[in-house]
């Protein structure tokens, strides 16, 4: 076995935390949504160092760092409550190197590259969520280009971003999976309309309507008909990054915070109950290693994936549940930690890939279950 | 006498009206509404159906009458302190309660140094070892809303005089919180099974699923059976039985573990509906966990309840207070 | 609300315990199948007072008492550990008074009232569990009554009873429930043989072979193909009698006990989860009562009991498992309490319905989930 | 250095060894034997493998290499005193520990009354403070067998001679009991799966249904987990970690949990089959429990494991010992 990041990782990890020192009090990883124009700020100066395209190749103006150094970089930024990965030097960029013409690479890349240009993600719709093959957002074949029909839902920070990457029915209803492409549509585009959704902690997710919207074809990504293996492909690319353990260390921290600073840690109850909560956040610690490992060897990892995420859900669930149930009537005052924690944490089980679906995947997969 | 659970004629009837109150005037934009909104002409209106005076001693009111109306007061995730105003009607002298029984004044029950409902209330207690005492209104009172929409305070607060009839407000207030919870969780799951029932995903209702189904099915198993130990602690209570109070405490630990439980699952079933300020699970959710947090606390409980199930007294000092 | 036994009732509550006095070693209720000698002998002394036919209308040698003094009865069983309610005077004999032949119930219902008889229960089958609808065993007519062919599983105690209430087929497979017939059959009659399994709290459970075994037509209760529905009639008639909170209150009490005795009643661990425990307890407790609040209404209980069978069950295995947790390692010593209690409550989780089964009843039935 | 959980290819070598050694020689005959049938023999050829040799203080043997075995020998539900003969093996001096690293010597390591294997043992050890003891073979040892189908003994004990290098041994004897664990629990889980996928109702496989399959996938997630911590915690024994004994720990508490907690869930998946003694899931599920009985206990860890976490030492007099 060998289990420890390289010397030079480790350089880096420091590296970051100095960094991070001057972001210590941004909160972009709870909370992008209110506090996109601080988030946009750190993009830019981790797009200065290089940061948001480690992993492209060189010839795109990447670092071609492996997964292990993007891993670092978002366990740290996590940790660190900074910010989460965004979407458009993740799994748009990645998509766009891989399957993207060489115009659409130098159109698009440079300015992703530099944090210029941000994308929110329109698969889900208000009748498919967990069953995403079932959409109906339509894009019809016009001269140059599509006609854009249809509404999303449940889109992230889309209220703040610049583009849209749109998955769209071209084929037929009956055809599921196999009628999908890729779209990228601005949303200043005439025909495009956000509404934002208030939620729970205070953020906002958003419904996007799109009445006409005309895209010409060279913002078509893929071939059409041909998206639902690109996103399968996009989505493997990020199984590392996308659940970084050191969110849930920090978790535990501010947990363990509260519980000394309020007379609570002398309860033998809270003692017991934050040793499980560290074993929790271990074992998804170890998940999310064991992802990267096979991500590292170049393996598949979609069961180790699905079971890093129900993991890391379970684990930030039950920190802000503990929280709420032995943390004194303090804890559900407004604006208290274990409030945000609590509510932030009632969204990771359902968004990307409901705990359902992702045990579905480790009986599947995993246990060979034929469900 | 018999087995029998339902609430007799008078008690359903008093119950139905409360239900067709609630139905006319409890809506979505009520329960969204934010903390320093809280309506207390509705308040008002719901104490006139004369829920409070059941409480008052000498109202003839029984303890299965409060039950049946918090019941549907839970159904309805009626906002505002029902079970500190109880309190407060069963403790208070006739003329101090009076404007409580009105639905005029609220009644703040300290968790010191916070003041559930402080900022509106008029009349504040303090529970010490098990005696309802009197305090002052605080004089320098911070305010903050809190996660279940609720306007609270904090401040230094103390009881000044025991008042009469402890027990039996303790009880009542005990009752109203947990017949409460156990009905607003079982609303929410029925609310939670209709969705199930419509929202369609691979081609069937998710209600087909046995991950959305199952969870379900144990939040109503857990959610009956507090409803049916409220019920049965207020049976104990109007026949003066002498486990009244364990009962009663045994009611609301069972009420508030099954409901937060509940809307833990139904969030789940719910989906982004569920995180999002317009679906109705948060506004039931928040409720519940807020009305789990109101004294006595869930650990001094279930310290109560394990001597109570037969464990002798520890013989250590008791850390947790 | 009216919630307590009447007076009459409580003075027979009372009557029980004095004569269950004599019978408090005995822990029937837990392990019949290696006390049946001392069981059969409680069972004749309980129906010298009538108690076996407590329910029966008098024409039929029986009391006439309504649900709440069966509740009773079987309730202080449970508590004493002396036995679990049998068969023959219970199912076997509302079903012969509800559908049998006067001379069948002649024949019948004096020696089970008498406990000169004894049933096992024959439904089960390897290959049809929770499916009973699947059910193999083959009764077919012959001149003079049937032929049976077949196997069964599962059986409780099928060693050393009389009887079997033999639930076969005597329609097509295709028909399922609607294909099945009721039969009593002699355990010692030629083509009979029962082969014990030994499990895990050392009790044993019997497969049933049937080979070629011939039945007269008086030994076919109720009409041919017509058995589902009259089951069906026979488990709502045992509802509020399934599963008595005596046991876990039996059950509870000996936990607190080991703790106690072994110096962990001090740990703060132990006295949140006796807490916890008791209310477990508590909540199955009214479960049971909900469920005999209907039976006295004379109104359906299917959904209360399946509810009421999940909560029993469960609490019955939280006690056990609390106990091998935290009760220390001689709570796993051979011959414990604590061991016997996790090896029987093991199983009640599985047999009599299975807590998939019952919780899947009150999604359909109380939910109106359409699984 | 890199990410990487797969053993070294010596490692590897010596797992399929010991692998094809128990597809040889374990099978449900042996798994059900009673306590006091303990097959002594078998014990001695695994042994001859090098199984326990690896603990030994100068043969150059990996936690590593140690965790590759005890996984294997915990997917055959492999009976015996592994983690004492292991932690023997490294503690006892070279003349003591020849006979335990042959399988001719078993080694029991108390938890005072109680001696587990102590019928059959001759070396006998304590801890203390953290630190492994001597103690005398008892004189007059009560004998009982247990859920686990273990031989026990009870009797008075105590050390009586700090032995040197009980860190590490702890370390490994930790480490056997964490990787024998979560592996037993994943293969009991394989061999659920295998039943669910074959056994038909309601004319489908059970494991099409989410009620059986989904706690089958959430005993792999967790059992998972905790075998990649045992394999991350013999690597941090290897290099000389300073966290080292806390990743054992943690890795053990984490396998205990997940072990046990699966067993009951291939319990309801296996259903009647599950309460014979023929089916494989008792066999596997009884050594599980009775591995998470082993010493230190449960409470002790997840104390320690507390102050890990980074809660301050609690001011209180320690209750629970």
């Amino acid at each position: 076995m060998e289990l420890s990041f390289t010397a030079e990782q480790e350089n880096f990890r420091a590296e970051l935390r100095e960094f991070l020192t001057d972001w210590s009090e941004l909160e972009g990883f709870l909370l992008q949504g209110t506090k996109w124009k601080q988030v946009s700020q750190l993009f830019k100066a981790m797009a200065g160092r290089g940061w948001l395209s480690m992993s492209w190749p060189r010839q795109y103006g990447g670092l071609e760092r492996g997964p292990a150094w993007e891993y670092l970089l978002w366990d740290e930024m996590a940790r660190a409550r900074a910010a989460r990965n965004p979407l458009s030097a993740g799994i748009v960029a990645r998509t766009l190197i891989r399957h993207g013409s060489e115009e659409q690479k130098n159109h698009w890349l440079p300015a992703i590259r530099s944090s210029e240009l941000h994308f929110a993600l329109g698969y889900s719709e208000p009748e498919a969520g967990s069953d995403l093959a079932s959409l109906r957002c339509k894009a019809t074949p016009r001269k140059d280009g599509y006609v854009i029909e249809g509404q999303k839902c449940w889109q992230s920070y889309a209220d703040d971003m610049d583009c849209l990457w749109l998955l769209a029915r071209t084929g037929e209803q009956d055809d599921r999976a196999r009628g999908l492409s890729l779209f990228i549509v601005d949303l200043d585009a005439p025909g495009v309309s956000v509404k934002p959704i208030p939620i729970i902690d205070g953020d906002s997710l958003n419904e996007i309507f799109l009445d006409g919207v005309h895209v010409t074809a060279d913002r078509r990504v893929g071939p059409e008909n041909g998206a639902w293996a690109i996103m399968g492909e996009a989505l493997a690319d990020e199984r590392h990054i996308q659940f970084p353990p050191g969110r849930l260390q920090r978790d535990l921290a501010e947990a363990i915070d509260w519980f000394s600073s309020r007379g609570l840690a002398d309860d033998p109850l809270v003692r017991h109950r934050v040793a499980e909560l560290s074993l929790l956040v271990e074992e998804a610690r170890v998940h999310a290693l064991r992802v990267l490992a096979l991500m590292e060897k170049g393996q598949p990892a979609g069961v180790e994936a699905a079971a890093n995420k129900v993991a890391h859900t379970d684990a930030c669930q039950a920190i802000a549940r503990a929280l709420v149930e032995l943390g004194g009537p303090e804890a559900l005052l407004h604006g208290s930690r274990p409030e945000l924690l609590y509510l932030v944490s009632t969204w990771e089980s359902i968004g990307g890939g409901s705990s359902e679906i992702m045990r579905g995947i480790v009986a599947r997969q995993g246990l060979g279950l034929g469900l | 006498m018999a087995i029998n659970f339902d609430f007799d004629p008078v008690e359903q009837a008093m119950a139905d009206s409360v239900a067709a109150f609630c139905r006319d005037r409890v809506d979505a934009e009520l329960l969204r509404a934010a903390a320093d909104e809280f309506p207390l002409p509705l308040w008002k209106d719901m104490a006139a159906l004369g829920i409070l005076e059941l409480a008052c001693p000498d109202s003839g009111g029984s303890a299965s009458a409060l039950c049946a109306v918090s019941e549907q007061l839970g159904r309805a995730a009626f906002p505002g302190p029902l079970a500190a105003c109880v309190l407060g009607a069963a403790v208070l002298d006739k003329k101090e309660r009076a404007g409580i029984i009105a639905g005029d004044e609220l009644v703040s029950l300290a968790e010191p140094p916070l003041l559930p409902w402080g900022p509106l209330a008029t009349h504040f207690l303090v529970v010490e070892d098990g005696v309802v005492l009197r305090a002052d209104a605080p004089t320098d009172m911070q305010t903050s809303s809190t996660l279940g929409g609720e306007p609270w305070g904090r401040a230094a607060i103390e009881g000044n005089a025991a008042l009469a009839d402890s027990d039996r407000g303790l009880g009542l207030y005990l009752l109203a919180l947990a017949a409460w919870q156990a009905a607003a969780g079982r609303r929410l799951v029925e609310l939670a099974a209709e969705h199930a029932s419509n929202r369609q995903q691979f081609g069937r209702a998710i209600a087909s699923f046995q991950a959305v189904a199952h969870p379900l099915a144990d939040s109503v198993i857990r959610l009956d059976a507090s409803a049916a130990l409220a019920r049965s602690a207020a049976f104990a209570l109007d026949t003066g039985a002498s486990d009244a109070m364990v009962a009663l405490l045994r009611a609301r630990a069972s009420a508030d573990r099954a409901a937060v439980a509940a809307g833990q699952t139904c969030h789940q079933v719910f989906g982004a509906l569920g995180v999002s300020l317009e679906g109705p699970v948060f506004n039931y959710s928040r409720r519940m966990l807020q009305a789990a947090s109101l004294p006595p606390n869930a650990g001094w409980t279930m310290r109560r309840l394990a001597e109570a199930a037969g464990l002798p007294p520890t013989s250590l000092a008791n850390a947790a207070g």
